[in-house]
């Protein structure tokens, strides 16, 4: 069982890749859920989304303590670093992110996702970076399905973008594998 | 055909057409947005009607004017929204029309706040409405299973021509999980031939709901007593988990039960007897399912999210034989497992 | 001398009080407040003729006018 | 020899229950005259309001829905939603559409609902004794305005079709009065015309007819006759305020 | 002063003016006009206002605002208008808010008849509206009880800062019965430095049910079932009949409880034991009148002007330890002496 | 040196939670400086609505109350007909006040309700996430409108002041923009002006104000202004459409 | 010969019908129907001359006119 | 106890004629009650209410079957004639009805109530002729308490119709006793 949590300002496609891990994972024949909040909190211009992927039937989609949390940005860190389960993963966007997470009783990678996300010539796809990261570092779904899923979820006309995505997960399982 | 990630708003919303819905008439309120939303986009694919009302007073009754007219119809609101359906809905009830009310409930009393909760049950299963009527009611825990529900509703609703409410809440609505859609159009559904589609070639149909004669407004209500009566003996559906040699059952729906779920899984694993008695119709209750249960039940222990409504059910139902507990978190909290945990074995405890 | 002051941890950054300015003095600073939102300030202070346009037009009450 | 006048069948032969006198009934005539007249008794759909015409169904000789007060162009809404084909009709009293109804009228004028209500203003609650309405004049006595009517507590009267002529939905609107022989003609001329353009999908019609509650006023109806006209039309000007044919 | 003879409906007007209240706000319905009319009539005369309301949602409203600046406030419907004031009330009780609200229930559901009816109970008691709120309910069976109720829910609606509702129905409404007025304003009452006067020489004040963070709304709930939980502890009004060695013991509140008391004294003319539990506060319901009835009691028999509503509060009470009947009436039709005799026989019978 | 602008006692000074370069912040602002400069601020008792203003009662410096969707209007009353000397106004968008509570502000125009009320039209509802309002253009896009408003099936966009100016208890309406300073000027000017008619008994006003939504419009705030500009304005004619010294 | 026909149980007696008729000859008459009222009728039938003013007013279609 | 039901036209004072008759009990500290019928029946013309006088607590003010009915018009009769208990009283308007009360099990009254009233010069009082008729028949109260009762109740413009009130009563009072 995963249970995670992605978060960071709306617009960076946190929700998105969510919605994507849960694809895979659906794909995968797990049970999967979604969702995002919805609080007020969406006011402040940030967004977050839990996932949870797993063999047996789910519980509460709402994830009090999470096994993995994607921090794209600093509020999005500074908000759940301390719910991460002991043993679990803090993967934060390092281009946004200048403070070190305090935990030590977590795996924590750095990436710098807009960087490379810049590099790749699309700020558009740093989410995908970091999902290239987690799935690296975690195996929660397979790179495969994710691909699947991309390839369906991206309009017809839209397909074009493919490319660069499944360039930006490369990098980013390159950043966690290293 | 294969399955799709979808919202709970908007799997409810596919699942209505599905079920052949062409009429829809809401008015926006969060947290259930999605499902007018999608309706506006996807009726006008299907020919159908999505119309945004000005209130949900005025929706409500459009609801009340299509299915008069014959249509399946539906809308769809959350708390606050609800309470001004309520006369509408008694109406409705009045008058004999099938209709399909979806309730994504969030926190209150009042304004209250748009997390999810459980706090509506009273209004929605004794009927917040005035007059001797009930709704069916039935309360989904999963995504699909708020689609298969849809779906039955409007066939339940045709059967009985009496509304059928789905009771979501936040985290329904707004979750995404893998569904599928097959429906199969119920059989022996009574033609509607009392629809006002036109008195052509055939006496004029009226809907109503008035009768200014006590007797035979009595006797109108005899009748729909009765029907709540078949519904209770035809319609209870409920879920038993771990419950053959339960000593402690916990009883919860929706979104609560899921979280009770983990919370039995737990306490087994803790060595504690524990079993989930899950409702799926609200009204009827499933007293039928506290029958099937053993002997060995000596708690139960209703779980909401509210400060205590549908324990009154299970109260009703176990009438003294057995205690029962309560354990609730109201306004949008959602309950963890650990909590209801600790009360569980608090109740279990307290037993020895 | 006229003078405006940014209260800047008020601004969203909306840019609405940019074009208001008839001294095209009032700009976005490449500074992220600690909601982050990049503030509006004006750095040629000494053009400001303390019209309070880039105030009446600010949704958020950032501008405070001397004169 | 040839029956010049007789009951239309659109019109059912049951007694009505209005007070003698009232003027409810005229009206209820011209209504069904004119779907009998237009041919479309069997397509018809009428909703019935809660007030003195609340068992409009017993009379229409058409199917009927009964709506909730003030909720009826809500209920055609619905009903003219599923069968477009339908000729759908509400029948309102003027507490039911200008007090509690008002929001629901004033939507379905805007939205251009290809449906026809027919207004029956008579200044007053009717059926529930003699309130008073939003059509009520300055300084009539009802039973909540014992002492008359006063604009600086309870407003002016609302002028009804005045106020929905503001919206291009409503393309007809029209204020008669059933006092006289000449004036229920053109009443029912009225009514006539705004079913036709609902016939011809133009969009909103609403007829508004003064009428008279010899009871709740207190008069005897020829009485009552005389009181609408030397009081109600000179508050409710009669006259059209809007057509399609202005409209296009 | 002497006595009067007066209609229900006028009778509780003149006692909230009586009472101090100077504001009503309400909508035509029968049968409860001769309350505005009364209205109409008496406030100019006493410096008060009486507003004739667009509607029942309007005039609800109108009662929130002038609560909300501190008034004595009252508004009366019936059943149809009720039902559309839920979400109003659902404010006042998430705002906190003081007000009297009279219900002249009618027969139901829908339009219904205008018929004296008790087929509003559970909307009364577990809130018509949405979420975890109570509203405090009183259920007079005269005039002149309506008459001490109606000034002693101002008091209690001040004290609770919630509103309170007398339920009667049409008989009591319409009915003349002889009526004395002495209010003696209660002691105590807190001051109402939350009213929104103006906010001169002091912070501002505001009314208000939102909360958008959950935890905050869950507290805030908590303090309100805090309340009704000490209204159920002080709050409790009821009356017995005959009970001190019953055998039969039948439970009837308002016009209902007068026509079992005359049938509670025939069956004792024939030799059965019955007696009459009445309950007066409908919420919180009497549970402590159950606590001093004797052992004797062998049967309970609810008789209800409805299918069955209060029953389930009997019930909850009496949680199986005795056997609870039920005999109704519903939409208009009021049950009469001779067959609630047979009813009662019948139970009694079924227990030798 | 002197303070020629700053914030004024009667807006508090906790930041807002509205969308950067929403105006309705801008409107708040006009709101309380209107207050302050009558000197009524501690007379004065707000209403605050349900949608992006819902939270109000954290910025207006003065006594306020919450009211139900659309009911403001009544909330206003019931607080006005207690303490005549209060100075009440409601704060209101376009769904709350044009569709839910459309009975609401008829009604307290036509009994002349001595109350003001500021009307917030975005041309959607804001708070909820972007759906059509009453007051959405024709073919603008929406969450409830995909494909843009169809005039056909919705009708037109309601144009709330010319309606409501038909009601003789309305006797200051009023519509105007904040998309420039000149027209801020204009809008605080009005708003002053309803509130002194209130202060002098007159009856009702209402200030509609042309506003933006740059998140549910999908635009960047000063886009969002442009296209008020050219799409709402010409719709909606800014203009008093009545006074108490052209009703006298 | 126009003549007017009345349905005398659905009289209400309101006299409407009175005096809309041009040759003034609708009257009441002193009978009195089953729900209690003075019914309208026409004395001097020879004088009608079918116009139908009568029935068109009447609001309880009581009356047929025949021409 | 008395429970009595009084019907007729609308108009022809029956409502009052029974509130007449509770506060005269009321003066007499007995309970009573008043109660009108408000049905749909209202639309037909006529009225009726019920009034229960007497010495122990009341229980239902809707009387089903009275002691007396005083019937005005001949639908009143038709109504109500068959519900009176055994040993009852029926007092009816013989001036406008024409038909006898079948039932042989109960006292009946014949009182040409209107054609008294009309020889005391005044129609409406044909309501205090009953009265005084049912008053003699049945002592429900006293007449003294009636007459306060008028006192209290006719508006002090209209003080002058006293007189011809209790004149009424008078003949309708020998018209019983005879
Ligand atoms: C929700 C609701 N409120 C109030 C009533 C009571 N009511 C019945 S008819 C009516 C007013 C009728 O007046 P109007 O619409 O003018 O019709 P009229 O009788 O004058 O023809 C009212 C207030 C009701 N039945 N339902
Ligand atoms: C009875 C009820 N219905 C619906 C809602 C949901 N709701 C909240 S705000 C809103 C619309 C707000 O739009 P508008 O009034 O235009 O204000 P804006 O946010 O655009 O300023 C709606 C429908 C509610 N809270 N209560
Ligand atoms: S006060 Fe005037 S000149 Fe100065 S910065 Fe603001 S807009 Fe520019
Ligand atoms: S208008 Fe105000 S909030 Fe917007 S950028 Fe300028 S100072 Fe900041
Ligand atoms: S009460 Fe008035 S409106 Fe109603 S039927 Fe009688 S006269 Fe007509
Ligand atoms: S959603 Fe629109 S109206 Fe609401 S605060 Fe944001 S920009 Fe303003
Ligand atoms: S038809 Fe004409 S002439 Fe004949 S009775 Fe009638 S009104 Fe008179
Ligand atoms: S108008 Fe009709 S109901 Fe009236 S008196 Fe003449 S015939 Fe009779
Ligand atoms: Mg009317
Ligand atoms: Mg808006």
């Amino acid at each position: 069982m995963a249970e995670l949590i992605l978060a960071g300002f709306g617009g960076q496609g946190v929700m998105s890749m969510g919605q994507m891990l849960a694809y895979a994972g659906m794909l995968e024949q797990k049970k999967v859920s979604w969702i995002p909040s919805y609080g007020p909190e969406m006011r402040g211009g940030t967004a977050n989304c839990a996932v949870v992927i797993t063999d047996e039937e789910i519980g509460s989609p709402v994830v009090v303590e999470p096994d993995v949390v994607v921090a794209m940005n600093l509020p999005s860190m500074d908000k759940f670093e301390s719910t991460i389960k002991p043993g679990g993963v803090l993967l934060y966007n390092s281009s946004l992110i200048d403070r070190k997470p305090a935990r030590d009783d977590i795996t924590v990678l750095a990436i710098p996702a807009n960087e490379v996300a810049n590099e790749l010539g699309n700020t558009r796809v740093a989410n995908m970076v970091m999902m290239g990261a987690l799935l690296t570092q975690t195996g929660v779904v397979k790179v495969d399905s994710i691909h699947k899923g991309l390839e369906q979820v991206l309009p017809s006309h839209r397909q074009d973008l493919l490319e660069v995505n499944k360039q930006a997960m490369e990098r980013g399982s390159k950043l966690a594998a290293e | 055909m294969a399955k799709q990630l979808m919202k709970g708003n908007e799997a409810i919303a596919e699942a209505a057409i599905k079920a052949g819905c062409r009429h829809f008439f809401g008015y926006p309120i969060t947290p259930q947005n999605e499902l007018p939303q999608y309706m506006s986009r996807r009726m006008p694919q299907v020919d159908g009607v999505f119309l945004q009302a000005e209130s949900e007073v005025s929706a409500i009754n459009m609801v009340y004017g299509a299915a008069g007219a014959g249509a399946r119809v539906m809308t769809s609101s959350s708390s606050p929204g609800i309470s001004l359906k309520q006369e509408g809905i008694s109406y409705l009830a009045g008058s004999q029309l099938p209709c399909v009310i979806v309730n994504i409930i969030r926190g209150g009393p009042g304004l209250g706040g748009i997390q999810p909760a459980q706090s509506d049950y009273f209004q929605a299963t004794r009927g917040g409405g005035h007059g001797d009527y009930r709704v069916i009611v039935y309360g989904p825990a999963s995504v699909q299973e708020m689609v298969d529900l849809t779906m039955e509703a409007f066939d339940v609703a045709d059967r009985y021509r009496n509304p059928v409410m789905i009771l979501g809440d936040g985290v329904l609505g707004q979750m995404m999980e893998p569904v599928e859609f097959h429906y199969k159009p119920a059989e022996g559904l009574p033609a509607k031939d009392w629809a006002t589609t036109g008195a052509a070639g055939r006496d004029p149909n009226v809907i109503n709901s008035l009768s200014l004669v006590a007797e035979h407004l009595e006797e109108h209500n005899w009748r729909l007593q009765d029907k709540y009566k078949e519904a209770t003996e035809k319609e209870q559906r409920w879920e038993l988990y771990n419950c053959d040699d339960a000593e402690l059952v916990l009883v919860a729906y929706g979104t609560t039960s899921r979280i009770v779920k983990s919370a039995v899984n737990q306490l087994r694993e803790q060595g504690i007897k524990a079993g989930l008695l899950r409702p799926i119709s609200l009204f009827p209750f499933p007293e039928k399912a506290f029958a099937q249960l053993p002997s060995s039940v000596k708690n139960f222990l209703a779980v909401e999210m509210s400060a205590g409504q549908m324990v009154d059910d299970v109260r009703l139902t176990v009438n003294g034989a057995t205690p029962v507990h309560f354990y609730g978190r109201t306004a949008g909290v959602i309950p963890g497992p650990a909590e209801i945990i600790k009360k569980a074995k608090e109740v279990a405890g307290g037993e020895k | 001398m006229p003078k405006v002051e940014f209260d800047r941890e008020r601004c969203k950054g909306c840019e609405l009080c940019v074009p208001v300015c008839p001294k095209d003095i009032v700009l976005m600073d490449d500074v992220i407040n600690q909601k982050g939102y990049r503030v509006a300030t004006v750095r040629e202070m000494d053009k400001c003729i303390g019209c309070a346009m880039c105030a009446m037009m600010c949704p958020d009450t950032v501008i405070k006018v001397f004169k | 020899m040839n029956v010049v006048f007789e009951r239309t069948p659109a019109l059912s032969d049951r007694p009505t229950h209005y007070c003698p006198g009232c003027t409810h009934g005229i009206i209820h005539r011209l209504v069904a005259e004119a779907l009998d007249e237009l041919g479309v008794r069997e397509k018809a759909v009428g909703v019935a309001p809660v007030g003195c015409a609340v068992l409009a169904y017993n009379y229409f000789n058409c199917d009927v829905q009964q709506a909730a007060h003030g909720r009826a162009p809500a209920v055609a809404t619905g009903i003219k939603r599923v069968n477009a084909d339908n000729v759908v009709f509400t029948y309102q009293g003027d507490g039911d559409l200008a007090s509690i109804g008002c929001a629901e009228i004033v939507h379905a004028a805007a939205r251009g609902e290809k449906i026809t209500t027919i207004f029956v203003n008579n200044a007053i609650y009717g059926m529930t004794g003699g309130q008073m309405a939003p059509t009520t004049l300055e300084g009539q006595k009802t039973t909540t305005s014992p002492y008359g009517r006063k604009i600086e507590s309870t407003g002016h009267p609302i002028q009804v079709s005045e106020m929905l002529a503001t919206l291009p939905g409503a393309v007809f609107v029209e204020r008669v009065s059933v006092h006289d022989v000449p004036n229920i003609r053109k009443a029912k001329k009225a009514i006539k015309k705004a079913f036709e353009d609902q016939l011809n999908g133009q969009g909103f019609g609403i007829v508004e007819l003064l009428s008279t509650c010899p009871t709740n006023w207190g008069m005897a109806p020829q009485e009552a006759l005389e009181w609408l006209t030397g009081n109600m039309i000179p508050y409710y000007p009669l006259g059209n305020f809007r057509s399609p044919e202005e409209v296009e």
